[in-house]
């Protein structure tokens, strides 16, 4: 049965209406569709619409293991989805506070498509229900609280008077969670101008608006205006799933704004057998694992003394580059779509799916595929003046990875790597560091990746069992798809007792601020989307 | 009788556009999608935001509704063919249009939300670029034609349709007409990926339905005003009047969605800058233009 | 009673009506388009009264104008949507006393005064051609006087909102 | 001819509204739109007295359009002083307004 379904017996005009709503099942993804993507699964061709307005959505698609946080956000969006409504979960463990999913099947296309078949009929069977049961988490319930109309930091459980202007305070409604990390805005926290009450009736007759705006912060052109605070994320369409934006939005330009991430808040205990090292830490971030997995290997080997010899550093070579591939293609599809760029997100979510899927014998035709889309794109009317002069930042800002390789900043791990030379690699640096430059710094290394790769020859990653009674401390750094990541260990007979990660999206985390503040809403996004974040390396 | 016919036309003609923008916006063409998914709208409920202005929340997908219908009454299918055939019919067309921006404008505010708030505004800030234009360009046509009546207009251009007569008016009333729609590039109000909907964003069910269709209608009307202006109406060889406008119509509005699906969305700024900075010089040239053809052709 | 004069008090009593709305509710967007709508209903008082020209005009010209003051009003009211209820008039029994009588004195003038006979109207294109000529010829100087009005008002205007450069 | 009566009514009241709330109101642009429903009234006069008494002069008509240009010229510069005001006041109401009393 369906979680949600409307109250009501199904019969006569409703039984169409099931079946309607059976056949067009719109999905709203969980943590987002990058995540997805990154995980092989193509949601519209296995039959699912997607939307990123969850009113317009009817199935809430979970995508892998979710943090306690994220938990919680999904909760919001479905209360905020229409009835009928169904949870699909793939390869999710726990989901509470979400209800149970109506069907959960594994992380592969496959099972997804049959998911969607039993989805269907459980549409088309109890989209009305008669004794349908509601949904309300928790941090939803609304309360009142009392505030004093010209002091918003003076807010209190009871009614009385401002301590700091004797004014009686004004009763609204305040809905936990609804400041907090969701999307939508519905509630109390992302209200217009008009969430503000002036003072009760008559309580000290005229009221002065001088003394109203006095407080009230200028804004760049010399206007006291009220700034409203909407919260972006963290399972915002336009961002990486996972990314709080708490933007304070003065008309529609961001006037501040505070990132935080809603990734794993601790990625599980890396203590433990250094040859299982690779495996939980490859489970940290869905966007780049093996990344992750091979610098836990070579962290592991270096600290264990046993270098890695020049097959297996080949091979890693490969699965390294097609994996900066696929994810600088999953981060263009997901930057067309913020853009609006309708036609560039479906075709690169088509060739990031392919090149994920890709044996070593089908890179060179990727990689045509990858200079003609570059191409194409380079010819795009109106896409340079989008994003010429967005997010700009100069060299030297503590970035790494295509962020600062495109600020003309000639940084990158990968040159002091004797597979890499051998493969007689060169990084790709451009000039500009806008977005507009990030943009073809990536498309660029694209193109590179899938060449390195069809050169290495192997995907695969092989692990031999180095650290078997092993000790002694190592340190690795990996160029991931997001920039330079570093990770030390220490080893004391072949189990880690201590390991130190460093990724990059923790460093450009801290740009957030720079490229979004003081800019029209859209650029700011922009902004803030070409840095390519990835919430799940950052939490801590 | 005619009102009926002309009702009847609309309709189909906002189903056909409908299943051109789902392609446009999936790239996959279904020819049942808009009757599914209307079909799924009406049966979902339609719950109302926590704290809306609940009137302007109500009133405004009716008004973008039958905003789109009125200005879709004065323009004729054929010489017969017409519910209203007013005296001052271009400029109704104009008129009721204006009225799409006052519902966008209700359904930002109305919701209490923010995202749909900040697409209502902006939505007024691109008005202040495209509604100067799109008047001298009718203007323009109207000083061709003699007259405001759109029949006459249509009739003024046996020998030559306006398109090549005055291009330039062609292209600013065309670009105007994707802005009133809120068609992609243009579509800052409903962004999806930068606002989440927006406007949209807070209406669902029932609501939702009628704000598409009336934003379907809308593109229909607008088709059909590119039509009358610019493509000579119902003339054409052979076929019967009202096959022509209708082809020419459906034509106009395939290329409207076309041209949305290649490009990204354009910066606020960049629709102002370049409305006032090229448009208004380029439709007031073109009046000057026309002006001057038509001193010489007498 | 005609249909003119039917149509005539039906849109005269919803302008009357957005009227009074505008000065009742608390909410600055709603009191906004209360005044859209009724200037709205009068210029569908126009076209009851045959001046279609005008009456079309009317309804284009007011959307766009109280849509821009929607906005103005959110800006600079302490409280734009109205939760806080809070009193912004004053003399508010000599205003009624001053507005009534004006009504009133205006109502009796039109009602005590003898008309004479209703002309009938021309036909709408007629209208629309002859108004146009005397707009360009014997109230030509009207018009370019109010063409030009209105470019210094805009320049005006925006030269008294714009932000005062810093001394640097 | 019952037609002109029922027009001039409305006309009256409107202005009597209109009046109403430009002398009641505190905030400016509630004061402009007093003045706005004022010039409407006025505008519903002049179309009914060109209609039924003079529709042969078309200087009624020009008229009304000199209405519509003044409404919208009163907008402008009502609203440009509004947003001084407010850069400098932070306030557009009137009792605010203490050196603008005579």
């Amino acid at each position: 049965m369906i979680s949600g379904a409307r109250q009501g017996s199904p019969a006569g005009l409703r039984r169409l209406f099931a079946a309607a709503m059976a056949r067009d099942l719109r999905a709203f993804v969980v943590p987002g569709a990058e995540v997805a993507r990154a995980r092989g699964l193509d949601v519209e061709a296995a039959g699912l619409g997607m939307t990123g307005v969850p009113r317009h959505a009817s199935v809430l698609l979970v995508v892998g293991e979710l943090p306690a946080a994220l938990r919680r956000a999904a909760a919001v969006v479905y209360a905020q989805m229409m009835r009928p409504r169904a949870v699909l979960a793939a390869g999710a463990g726990d989901l509470s506070p979400l209800p149970g999913a109506d069907v959960s099947v594994g992380l592969s296309q496959e099972e997804l498509e049959e998911g969607v078949a039993r989805l269907r009929t459980a549409f088309a069977r109890g989209a009305f229900a008669p004794g349908a049961a509601g949904f309300e988490p928790e941090m939803l319930r609304a309360r009142t609280e009392y505030a004093c109309p010209m002091h918003p930091e003076v807010v209190q459980d009871e009614p009385g008077a401002c301590p700091k202007c004797g004014m009686e305070l004004v009763s609204r409604e305040a809905a936990d969670g609804g400041s907090g990390p969701h999307h939508g805005g519905d509630h109390g926290g992302a209200n217009g101008d008009h969430g503000h009450g002036g003072h009760g009736h008559g309580g000290m007759g005229f009221m002065s608006m001088v003394e109203m705006t006095k407080d009230l912060p200028r804004s760049s052109d010399g206007l006291p205006m009220e700034w409203v605070e909407a919260p972006f994320g963290p399972l915002f369409p336009g961002l990486p799933g996972g990314l709080f934006l708490k933007l304070t939005l003065d008309g529609d330009t961001v006037a501040e704004a505070s990132p935080s991430a809603c990734g794993w808040a601790s990625p599980g205990p890396l203590t433990g057998p250094a040859d299982a090292l690779a495996e939980r830490l490859a489970g940290i971030d869905p966007l780049s694992p093996a990344s992750y997995r091979v610098l836990a290997l070579r962290a592991v080997e270096d600290a264990a003394g046993a270098g890695a010899d020049e097959r297996t550093a080949r091979a890693r070579a490969g699965a390294l580059e097609r994996e900066r591939a696929a994810s600088h293609l999953g981060w263009l599809s997901g930057f067309a779509y913020l853009i609006g760029h309708r036609w560039l997100a479906r075709r690169a979510a088509e060739l990031q799916l392919a090149v994920l899927r890709a044996e070593p014998a089908g890179m060179p035709g990727l990689r045509a595929a990858a200079r003609s889309l570059a191409r194409r794109i380079e010819r795009t009317p109106l896409l340079a003046r989008r994003l010429e002069g967005i997010g700009a930042l100069p060299g030297g800002t503590g970035a790494s990875g295509p962020v600062a390789r495109a600020a003309g900043v000639r940084t990158d791990a990968r040159c002091g790597e004797g597979a890499y030379r051998a493969l007689g690699f060169e990084p790709v640096v451009r000039e500009g560091g806008d977005a507009l430059a990030r943009l073809r710094v990536r498309l660029a290394e694209i193109e590179e990746s899938l060449g390195l790769a069809a050169a290495a020859g192997s995907l695969d990653i092989p692990a031999p069992r180095t650290a078997t009674g092993a000790s002694g401390a190592g340190a690795a750094t990996v160029e991931t798809p997001r920039g330079t990541a570093t990770l030390r260990v220490a080893l004391s007979d072949g189990e880690v007792v201590s390991a130190e990660l460093e990724g990059p999206s923790a460093r450009h985390l801290a740009l957030v601020g720079r490229v979004a503040e003081q800019r029209e809403l859209a650029d700011a996004l922009v902004g803030v989307a070409s840095l390519d974040l990835s919430p799940w390396e950052t939490a801590r | 009788m005619s009102a009926l016919a002309v009702l009847a036309a609309l309709l189909a003609g906002a189903y056909l556009v409908a299943v051109l923008e789902g392609w446009s916006a999936t790239g996959r063409l279904r020819p049942a999608g808009p009757a599914v998914s209307a079909a799924a709208l009406l049966g979902r409920e339609s719950v109302v935001p926590r704290r809306p202005d609940r009137v302007l929340f109500e009133a405004a997908p009716l008004l973008l509704l039958v905003s789109a219908v009125l200005a879709a009454a004065v323009l004729p299918l054929s010489p017969r063919l017409v519910v209203a055939d007013l005296a001052t019919g271009a400029l109704f067309v104009n008129a009721a249009l204006a009225y799409v921006m006052v519902a966008l404008l209700m359904a930002g505010w109305g919701p209490d939300a923010a995202y749909a708030m900040v697409a209502g505004w902006r939505f007024l800030g691109q008005l202040l670029g495209y509604s100067m234009p799109i008047v001298m360009a009718i203007a323009a046509i109207a000083m061709r034609a003699e007259s405001l009546r759109n029949t006459e207009v249509v009739a003024s251009q046996a020998a030559l349709p306006n398109a090549l007569y005055q291009p330039v008016g062609f292209a600013v009333f065309f670009l105007a007409a994707m802005c009133l729609a809120f068609l992609p590039p243009f579509d800052l109000p409903t962004a999806p990926g930068e606002l989440a909907g927006g406007v949209e964003a807070e209406y669902a069910g029932a609501r939702l339905a009628v704000m598409r269709l009336g934003r379907m209608v809308l593109v229909v009307a607008l088709s059909a005003a590119v039509t009358v202006f610019y493509l000579g109406g119902w003339l054409g060889p052979a076929l019967p009047p009202w096959a022509w406008s209708a082809i020419k119509t459906l034509a106009v509005a395939a290329a409207m969605l076309l041209a949305g699906r290649y490009v990204p969305r354009l910066r606020e700024a960049q629709v102002l800058a370049w409305w006032w900075k090229l448009g208004i010089p380029l439709a007031l040239l073109n009046i000057f233009w026309v002006g001057v053809v038509l001193l010489v052709a007498e | 009673m005609s249909a003119q004069a039917l149509f005539t008090g039906f849109f005269g009593v919803a302008a009357v009506w957005f009227g009074v709305v505008v000065f009742r509710t608390s909410s600055m967007v709603r009191s906004a388009l209360a005044l859209l709508f009724s200037q709205a209903a009068i210029g569908a008082m126009f076209l009851a009264m045959q001046a279609e020209f005008l009456g079309v005009l009317q309804v284009m010209m007011m959307a766009t104008e109280m849509s821009i003051m929607a906005i103005f009003m959110v800006m600079y009211m302490m409280d734009p949507g109205g939760l806080g209820e809070m009193e912004m008039t004053h003399q508010k029994r000599a205003s009624i006393a001053a507005g009534a009588l004006a009504a009133l004195a205006a109502a009796g003038v039109a009602a005590l005064t003898d008309w004479g006979p209703a002309a009938a109207a021309p036909p709408a294109a007629e209208q629309t051609e002859r108004l146009g000529a005397e707009m360009l010829g014997r109230s030509m100087l009207i018009f370019e006087t109010a063409g030009v009005t209105i470019l210094t008002a805009m320049i005006a205007a925006t030269a008294v909102a714009i932000e005062r450069r810093r001394r640097r | 001819m019952m037609a002109l009566y029922v027009a001039l009514a409305v006309g009256a009241v409107l202005f009597g509204v209109g009046l109403y709330g430009a002398l009641s109101q505190t905030n400016l642009v509630m004061i402009m739109m007093g003045v706005e429903l004022m010039l409407g009234a006025a505008m519903v006069n002049l179309v009914a007295f060109w209609r039924f008494l003079h529709p042969e002069t078309y200087a009624g008509q020009m008229f009304v359009l000199v209405v519509m240009t003044v409404m919208a010229l009163e907008m402008a510069v009502g609203f440009g002083v509004g947003t001084a005001r407010f850069r400098a006041k932070g306030s557009v109401e009137m009792e605010e307004a203490r050196e603008l009393r005579g």
